[in-house]
C-alpha cells in the first residue's frame, strides 16, 4: 500500500502495490474517480468520464 | 415501411426470414433488413487465427472487444459472407436487394467512443482504442432513394467514424435508429427466443407486451435482450410506434411477429 | 461519364487512385469504380488455407480455379476488405461511395460456364462445376440511380447466376459491359505496366495507340493484358468511344490517362 | 492401347490406357471431340462444345 496525492485535491490517495496500468481507484476524499496511468511508479490521473453503452 | 433486424443468433434461418420478406414485399410493403452475424464472425475468426475477446462492464454488460484485427473480421465476415448469403436469399425469393455497411455513402455515421470501462479480475480498468463506436447520424436519402426503387436495403455494422475509419456499432439499434429515420411504423427485432421472458428458463413464459417505463432496467434478461430492449426503448422515443421481439426461429418469423407473436414493447 | 478499372495489381495504390476520381467527381464528373483484387483473394485463402488453383486453356491462357471454397473467399476479400477500403479511401476524399457487388440489385447477372478445357500434364481435359460465369445482363438502372444522387458506385464481382447463386466474371469486362452500357465517354483500364507495351522487356516501349481490328489477337502480351485488351474491344465495339490501358502506379492515375498516357484503344 | 467404338460414327478410336477422367480424345475418322467419361472402363461421350471464353 502506498499513498499517492490525488491530482484533484491533493490529499494522500491509498493505493495498493498491486494496482493495474488503468485501474480507476477512488479517491477517499473527494470522491474523483483516478486513473492508474503508470504502475512503476504509481501515477494516478483523472479518469476519463463513463460513456453511456457499449455498443455491440 | 417495415425494418427487420435478424441473426446473428445461429438459430435463426436466414433463408426462412428472406422468403416471409419477400411476400411482404410483394404485397407493396417497403422493407428494410438489418443484420448481425456474431456466430459468423466468431467462425471466421477461428479460421483466420484471430482471438476474439469480451470485455464485462461494471454493470455486468459484456461486449465484444474491437481491436484492429477483430474489425478487419467483423468487415469481412458481414459484407463478405453474411450479406451476401441474404441479398443471395432474397433475390432467390424474387426480390431485388442491396447490401449496404454503414460505411457505404455515409449510411451510419459514428463517433468512435474514447474510452471502455471493464471489469478484469475483479478490477474495474479504462480500455483504450476499442474500434466502436456509437451512431450519430443515419443517411436516410441512400434507404429513400433505393427503397422507392423497388429494392430492399441490407444492411449491417460497421458505421463510416469521423476520422474515416470504420467502427463497430450494435445491429439492434443501427435497425432502431434506422426505422425512426425513416418513420417507419414496424421494427421487428428477431431473436433466438419466443420473445421477452418472464423467466427466462421457460420458453412459455413470454411476455405478450412489455411496457419500457423511464429509464429503469427489465430484471431477468439476458445480456442480449438488455441491448434489444435499449434498442427497442429508442426507437419508441423516436415515434416508431409498433415495435415487436420476436422468434426468428419459426417458418415465417416476420409475418407471425405482425400477427401478434412475440412481445410488444410500450 | 467515366469508368475506371483498377485491379488486382499489388502495386496499384487504391489510395491514389481514389484522390485522383475524387478531384474529377468534384468537377462535375460521373465516375464507376470497378476493382479485382487478384492479391488480396490470394493472401486471404493462404491464410484461411484455402488453396489456390489456376487451370490453362488450350490456348495457353490462364485462369483462376474457380472452387466453391476459391469463390467463398473471392466474396470475402472483394466485398469485405478490398471494396470497403475502396469506398472508405473515396469518402475520406470527400466523395460518397456505394460498394455492390454484381449480386446487390441484380447489378450483373451471369450465365454459369458449363465446361472449360483445361492442359494437365499436356493433355487436354474438361472441368465441370467452376463457379464462374459470363455476363448476360447489366442492371443500369440501379447505377443511373445511384450517380444521380451523387454517388461513385464500386462495383466488383461476383456476378448473379441465374440458378441464383454467385459466380466470378472478369472484373475487365464487368468495366466494359457497364461503360457499354452507361454508354460512358471514356473507359480507363489500369493496370501494373505503362499500358500495352510493344517490348514486354522494356517499360519505355508503350504503344501510344493500338489498332484492335477484327478478331485477331495481339503479338507480345501476357495473359492478364489479353483479357483486357478483350475487354476493351467489347467496350469499342459497344460504342465507347475512348478506351485507355494505362499506368495504376502514378500518383495521378486517372488524371494521367485521361490527358493521353497509357494506350489508347481504337 | 485400346480400341473404343466413336459414338458418333461408330469406328474404333485408339485410345491410350493412361489416359485421365474427362481427357478429350479426337476420333480419327469423323474428327469429334469425346470426352473420356469413364477410365475402367474406358467409354467416351461426345465432348461438350467449346465454350469461346473463360471469365477473371
Ligand atoms: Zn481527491
Ligand atoms: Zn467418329
Amino acid at each position: 500500500m502506498v499513498a499517492i496525492l490525488c491530482p484533484t485535491c491533493d490529499v494522500g490517495v491509498a493505493v495498493d502495490n498491486t494496482v493495474l496500468p488503468n485501474e480507476i481507484v477512488m479517491c477517499g476524499e473527494c470522491r474523483s474517480e483516478l486513473e492508474v496511468v503508470t504502475t512503476d511508479p504509481i501515477r494516478l490521473a483523472l479518469a476519463p468520464e463513463i460513456e453511456e453503452d457499449w455498443g455491440e | 415501411m417495415l425494418v427487420v433486424k435478424c441473426g446473428g443468433h445461429a438459430e435463426v434461418d436466414p433463408l426462412a426470414v428472406c422468403r416471409d420478406l419477400s411476400g411482404l414485399v410483394r404485397a407493396g410493403e417497403q422493407v428494410v433488413l438489418v443484420h448481425g452475424g456474431s456466430a459468423e464472425v466468431d467462425g471466421l475468426a477461428r479460421r483466420l487465427g484471430v482471438p476474439m475477446r469480451r470485455m464485462v462492464a461494471p454493470d455486468g454488460v459484456s461486449a465484444r472487444r474491437t481491436d484492429a484485427a477483430t474489425l478487419e473480421v467483423l468487415h469481412l465476415a458481414l459484407a463478405g459472407a453474411v450479406k451476401p448469403r441474404l441479398v443471395r436469399a432474397l433475390a432467390g425469393a424474387g426480390v431485388s436487394a442491396v447490401g449496404l455497411t454503414g460505411v457505404d455513402g455515409g449510411l451510419l455515421l459514428a463517433r468512435r467512443k474514447g474510452t471502455h470501462r471493464a471489469v478484469v479480475n475483479g478490477r474495474t480498468v479504462i480500455i483504450r482504442g476499442d474500434h466502436s463506436g456509437r451512431i450519430t447520424a443515419v443517411n436516410g436519402r441512400l434507404l429513400r432513394s433505393l427503397l422507392a426503387d423497388g429494392h430492399v436495403p441490407v444492411v449491417s455494422p460497421p458505421a463510416l467514424a469521423e476520422d474515416g475509419g470504420a467502427v463497430n456499432v450494435d445491429a439492434d439499434r443501427v435497425a432502431a435508429m434506422l426505422a425512426a429515420e425513416l418513420r417507419a411504423t414496424r421494427l421487428v427485432l428477431l431473436t433466438g427466443a419466443s420473445g421477452v421472458l418472464a423467466d427466462p428458463a421457460d420458453e412459455r413464459s413470454v411476455r405478450p407486451t412489455l411496457a419500457l417505463t423511464g429509464t429503469a432496467g427489465v430484471d431477468g434478461v439476458r445480456a442480449g435482450m438488455a441491448i434489444k430492449l435499449v434498442a427497442a426503448r429508442e426507437a419508441l422515443l423516436a415515434g416508431v410506434p409498433g415495435v415487436v421481439i420476436a422468434d426468428g426461429r419459426s417458418a415465417q418469423p416476420v409475418s407471425a411477429a405482425l400477427a401478434g407473436a412475440g412481445t410488444r414493447l410500450t
